[in-house]
């Protein structure tokens, strides 16, 4: 039963003002949150339309669908829209942007009209990777290694390698945001041990975005240079060596790993305890497991080489260190299953997302000890395995976070409940697709079929249906919660502020929250889950 | 709550300040025409890194500042900067050593 | 972990200060001032990886390819490289001394030392366009008709070239391959000191429109906060130029080698 | 058994077996761990489901625990390090006294030239119990080279030399990849590597060799290309002598010491000045431009030929899992 009084309809944040200019030059974090959400989920379908090409072509093993060309612009494509315009904002720029001042309970972002330049700057590289797709694509991988992406490819790489050069500079500019404010807007007795570990773990990750992102963007802004000015810096035609733009590309893109993943187990430390009635076990090590993998994250990056020609001594240092960040990992995940631990533990939509986070996360980050061990990675380095482990990780792991996410702070974003039963549904169905989409990559990747192959040999055929099977069932998961979160902006019931009874600072606030999040600035004197003072949620959560 | 004023410094510390780096810029250029073997590199950097270090302190403030996190960022910055260039080129020195 | 860091220290519970510089979502100028200097500083450790990539292929190529880096960086000219350096040193002094000024509340004084500060960034820029074109003259710019001829002709004895002149296929190939790696040195070079040359023009645009509002008396001793994170960035750029001047003019300057 | 649904792998090298019990091991592990946590959510999730009545018990967390279970993974997770790290140390470790087949890559196929003179392209043929040793470069961008049947894979890269050993242990023909994305037939750059029984392989050889072994193309090669006026075999010569200089260090004009490994002779051959050996003038033509990948494959050949045939100790190839059973068994 909803019994939320139908009241006089409150000033909140989407109906303050109206017109495309009140959202185009907005400096409210939850309307950019909301600017970045239309975005992403464009860039998602876009992602997701060549993730399509890609598993139909693997259904037979000849190349019939696409030309050799085709597919390769289709996986490349596909990466690079997944991981830079998908993943990497994914979490950050839509919850966290909409979530972290409420949490800590200031009125914005400290550097607001910054944040709306960030989206601006998001855009404007989105537009250049739509206008580099439209004009032929680009075909290196979504790794640009050289001497391929400098001297041999005649696709769009430069424009491509701008687009991804200028986007990072709308996550440096994200991350900027959130540090500082972390540091300096929290409400008055909001200290550090009393922050959501949702804020500890979005601080972990502005950390990777200002430390790492820039190695990135000057290295690809080297690679442009080559092909146009032909600078030769990693040419070993020209006294260059690739192995170094290789060093130099890891050491952003594997903590951009963590970019991803960091964001979505913030969810998980806000969802759990909620769902579970309990105080997050072990607070303090879940948030400084968070900083760990962070600073961890930058020492492990060569292990993406071990086969790449670095020297023996240098790949048994980096198997050893890759080891070390597994460590945090697991202790989150041993934290979150804890908390479970005596609780009163209910199955919403939010809930199943985060068990199947952590199972898959599990699968995921344990195959990552495969690729860390020397010997064995020699064997599945650049096999359909290691796309199964970041598949895990990145899809089982970030966007199972950023659903479970949307789920759990969908009344507070829109105002609206979204219906529970096909929520429900809509997990069990992503869960389902997504395995039988990716464990069979593992097999079939262990048999030792290579990653970035358009045509294969007929033995792995069967694992590559299952697969393409998989992900039609993937896709109806995906669309699923799309149509039914729309059709509960109209005709979903009213939401309660508090629908979960959860203990954050933003569900002190009216769902949606007024434009400068509260009427008056809160003082915290609690400690963050403090469930045993909270009643438990009506129905809303209950009904069957 | 007390006025945070920031601390003005004297304006002789800033041209003292100003001095040593000249002078330290021409000591740079003159002892690198000198033969030092290997230290040339060495004094080179220690110099610079003198120099940035006194422009870090009193000219961005850091000496005076209340800011509690401005060190934390520096210290890890550099830490993170010596990262990539320990570990990259420690793979060089390695590669032809097996 | 500092604990409480900037609440103790600044109630939010104050009530709002009517300031004009004061945006709505502070509380105070003080927590507005502490967030615009500790954004200032992330960004500087965000840039300090910037120029890191670049410091981390210059490393290794000078390991590689030592007697050219050393030649190459020879034939840029030491006299007016240091001068630019010591211009750079007086545009920081100028820009300490204006924030100094602001500080004293002297405004006279302190659009003066920012013209100063814009008048040496320009000079800086100037002498960096001069000494560019040195190197198109002399071919030295990676793929506009480069050419490391002069550099062979000056470094026959540390190129080893000396002992080949009797065998032309040979001294030929060696000839190649300085091309090459000095040409790496010179794309790090055009690299380096254009990403500088960039935070440069930035950082002079910059404190043109800083200039304006100091002429306009936008800032107290109370509020300067503007014109004291332009002038972090500034020093910022000048400390990477300290790092820039020896790595790439002082190689090997040594009489002997 | 399952002719369309292979499950495993199979495991034809001495590496494979080896790299098959590691990740059996891991497989192990990981399972257990999974199907521990999954057990306890399942656990959890339905002992603890939300009931009227029932309150949550709050509990803060355990330094204990939390101790305990960063610890006991960190420890088998160092085994696995160690176990990979032999096996990868093995992998990087070629015998001295193996078969040696020289690999260029190239867009989009791999050639290939034993010693003893035959050239293969797309095709590998190796006698079965024998260590063969590929020396591998790259004519254009990176490739890699991969075989999984033997648990091998190493990435090719152009203007330098990478190397890759196995020992075959089951006579069969077994996929050759390319790894590494390398452009447009990227997955066309596919050949077989045959492993045969000792006789046919010399039987094979015989019949593919016509024109000698490698070695000797090269001494051909050698004395046309006039290398042979100046390095003689005594100390008389303008240029250093050769015999037996492969795999052993040299001292070199300015002081440093290297080792005289394929990609010493390559540089010394296409760019002699680099690294001129103590005691000679920097006076030998540079040969950039004037042998191709294969020619000089040839000469390093003949160059290597010189050694005196090595004498026992050999680094030994025996993979520890030597002695279990393959788990191709299953």
């Amino acid at each position: 039963m909803a019994t939320a009084a139908v009241t006089t309809e409150r000033k909140n944040y989407l109906n303050a003002e109206y017109g495309i200019r009140s959202w185009l030059l907005t400096t409210d974090h939850k309307r950019i949150a909301l600017l970045y959400l239309l975005s992403i989920t464009l860039f998602f379908f876009i992602g997701g339309f060549f993730a399509l090409l890609i598993r139909l072509e693997l259904l037979t093993p000849a190349g019939d669908l696409l030309t050799a060309d085709m597919y390769n612009k289709a996986f490349t494509m596909h990466g690079q829209i997944m991981v830079f315009f998908f993943l990497i904002p994914s979490i950050p720029a839509v919850l966290g942007n909409f979530l972290i001042p409420m949490m800590i309970g200031a009125k914005d972002l400290a550097f607001p009209r910054i944040n709306l330049l960030s989206w601006y700057i998001y855009v404007a590289a989105g537009v250049l990777y739509i206008y580099c797709l439209a004009t032929g694509g680009v075909d290196t991988g979504w790794t640009f290694y050289t001497p391929y992406s400098s001297m041999f490819s005649n696709t769009h790489v430069v424009e491509a390698g701008l687009a991804i050069f200028i986007v990072g500079f709308s996550s440096i500019l994200t991350g900027l945001n959130f540090v500082v404010t972390v540091h300096r807007m929290r409400a008055p007795g909001l200290t550090w041990s009393r922050l959501p570990l949702f804020v500890w773990s979005h601080y972990a990750t502005s950390i990777i975005m200002l430390l790492g992102t820039p190695v990135i963007a000057i290295t690809l802004v080297l690679v442009v240079l080559e092909r146009t000015l032909n600078l030769g810096i990693f040419d070993p035609a020209r006294g260059g060596d690739p192995v170094l733009f290789q060093h130099l590309f890891w050491f952003y893109s594997h903590p951009a790993v963590y970019i991803m993943i960091l964001p979505s187990m913030a969810v998980m430390s806000e969802i759990i305890p909620c769902f579970s009635r309990k105080r997050v076990f072990g607070y303090t090590f879940v948030a400084m497991s968070s900083i760990a993998i962070a600073a961890i994250g930058f020492i492990v990056w060569a292990h993406h080489m071990f086969v790449a020609g670095i020297s023996l001594y240098s790949a048994l240092v980096f198997s050893c260190l890759s080891f070390l960040v597994a460590v945090p990992s697991a202790i989150k995940v041993f934290n979150w299953t804890a908390t479970m631990y005596k609780g009163s533990v209910s199955f919403s939509t939010p809930m199943l997302y985060a068990m199947g986070f952590i199972g898959l996360f599990t699968i995921g980050g344990l195959t990552g000890l495969f690729l860390a061990t020397l010997g064995v990675d020699v064997h599945v380095h650049d096999t359909y395995f290691v796309i199964a482990h970041f598949h895990y990780v990145m899809v089982g792991g970030a966007v199972m976070g950023y659903l479970g996410g949307m789920h759990f702070w969908w009344p507070k974003i829109s105002g609206r409940m979204y219906p529970e039963g096909w929520g429900r549904l809509a997990a069990v169905v992503v869960f389902i697709g997504f395995n039988l989409t990716f464990f069979p990559q593992f097999i079939v990747g262990y048999l030792g079929m290579p990653r970035r192959y358009w045509q294969y040999p007929p033995e792995y055929q069967v694992y590559n249906v299952l697969s393409t099977a998989g992900a039609s069932i993937l896709a109806v998961g995906y669309l699923l919660p799309m149509v039914y979160l729309l059709w509960s902006l109209r005709y979903g019931k009213i939401a309660p502020d508090n629908p979960w009874q959860a203990t954050g600072l933003e569900w002190r606030t009216a769902s949606p929250p007024p434009t400068f999040n509260f009427d008056e600035t809160p003082e915290v004197t609690w400690e963050a889950y403090e469930y045993d003072k909270m009643p438990l949620p009506e129905e809303v959560t209950l009904e069957r | 709550m007390a006025d945070h004023s920031e601390h003005v410094v004297r304006a002789s510390l800033y041209w003292l300040v100003w001095a040593i780096l000249i002078v330290a810029t021409f000591l740079t250029a003159w002892v690198a025409t000198v033969d030092l073997g290997a230290f040339n590199t060495v004094v080179a950097l220690f110099i610079a890194t003198c120099k940035a270090s006194i422009v870090v302190l009193i000219f961005m403030g850091v000496k005076y500042t209340h800011e509690k996190m401005t060190r934390p960022i520096l210290v890890g910055a550099v830490f993170w900067l010596l990262i990539l260039l320990i570990l990259s080129l420690a793979d060089y020195s390695s590669r032809y050593a097996g | 972990m500092s604990d409480r860091a900037g609440i103790g220290e600044t109630p939010l519970a104050v009530e709002h200060e009517e300031r004009p510089e004061l945006r709505h979502h502070f509380a105070d100028v003080e927590q507005q001032r502490n967030a615009a200097t500790l954004g200032m500083w992330w960004f500087l450790g965000t840039e300090i990886m910037f120029f890191g990539g670049m410091f981390c292929a210059y490393l290794v190529y000078r390991r590689w390819y030592f007697p050219e880096f050393a030649a190459s960086s020879r034939s840029l000219d030491l006299i007016v490289g240091t001068l630019n350096t010591a211009v750079l040193i007086c545009s920081s002094l100028t820009v300490a001394m204006s924030v100094r000024a602001a500080q004293l509340g002297r405004r006279t004084l302190q659009v003066k030392l920012l013209l100063a500060t814009i008048f040496f960034g320009l000079v800086f820029l100037g002498v960096k366009a001069y000494e560019w074109n040195n190197k198109y003259k002399e071919h030295h710019i990676p793929t506009f008709s480069f050419s490391a001829n002069d550099l062979i002709k000056e470094n026959q004895k540390l190129f080893g070239l000396d002992q080949l002149q009797n065998d032309p296929a040979k001294l030929q190939e060696r000839k190649a391959e300085i091309q090459r790696r000095s040409q790496i040195f010179f794309s790090l070079y055009f690299a380096l000191t254009g990403m500088h040359a960039i935070h440069m023009v930035i950082g002079v645009g910059l404190f043109g429109v800083i200039t304006w509002m100091a002429y306009k008396g936008r800032f107290t001793p109370e509020y300067h906060t503007p014109l004291e994170i332009a002038g972090l960035y500034w020093h910022f750029v000048d400390i990477v130029w300290i790092y820039l001047f020896p790595l790439l003019y002082l190689i090997d300057r040594r009489p002997g080698a | 058994m399952f002719d369309n649904l292979p499950l495993w792998p199979t495991a034809a090298s001495s590496h494979a077996r080896y790299e098959d019990w590691l990740f059996i091991f891991l497989t192990v592990v990981s399972v257990v761990m999974t199907v521990l946590i999954f057990a306890v959510i399942a656990v959890f999730a339905m002992k603890y489901r939300r009931r009227h009545g029932r309150e949550a018990t709050q509990i803060e967390g355990s330094l204990l625990l939390e101790i305990g279970w960063s610890i006991a993974p960190l420890g088998i997770m160092m085994l696995m390090f160690a176990g990979g790290a032999v096996l990868y140390f093995i992998m990087r470790s070629p015998p001295r006294d193996s078969a040696q087949v020289y690999v260029v890559a190239k867009q989009w196929m791999w050639k290939l030239q034993h010693m003893e003179g035959p050239r293969e392209i797309n095709q590998l043929h190796v006698p079965v119990d024998r260590d063969v040793e590929l020396i591998m470069t790259s004519q254009d961008v990176i490739h890699s080279f991969y075989v999984p049947a033997f648990r091998v894979k190493q990435d090719v890269l152009p203007g330098r030399y990478t190397t890759l050993w196995f020992r075959a242990t089951k006579p069969g023909t077994y996929h050759l990849f390319c790894a590494q994305f390398c452009g447009t037939m990227h997955s066309g750059m596919i050949g077989e590597v045959t492993v045969m029984e000792s006789k046919d392989y010399q039987a094979w050889m015989t019949s593919a060799a016509p024109s000698g072994s490698l070695a000797q193309t090269g001494m051909t090669l050698f004395q046309q290309l006039g290398c042979n006026t100046c390095h003689l075999n005594d100390v008389q010569g303008r240029g250093p002598v050769l015999k037996g200089v492969y795999g052993n260090p040299v001292q070199l004009g300015d002081g440093r010491t290297v080792t005289a490994d394929e990609n010493y002779i390559r540089e010394s051959i296409l760019v002699p000045a680099a690294k001129v050996v103590s005691g000679f003038r920097p006076i030998m033509p540079s040969w950039q431009g004037q042998v191709n990948e294969e020619q000089l494959n040839e000469l390093i050949a003949y160059i290597k030929s010189l050694n005196p045939p090595p004498t026992g100790e050999a680094v030994t190839a025996g993979a520890p899992g030597g002695t279990t059973p393959p788990p191709s068994a299953k």
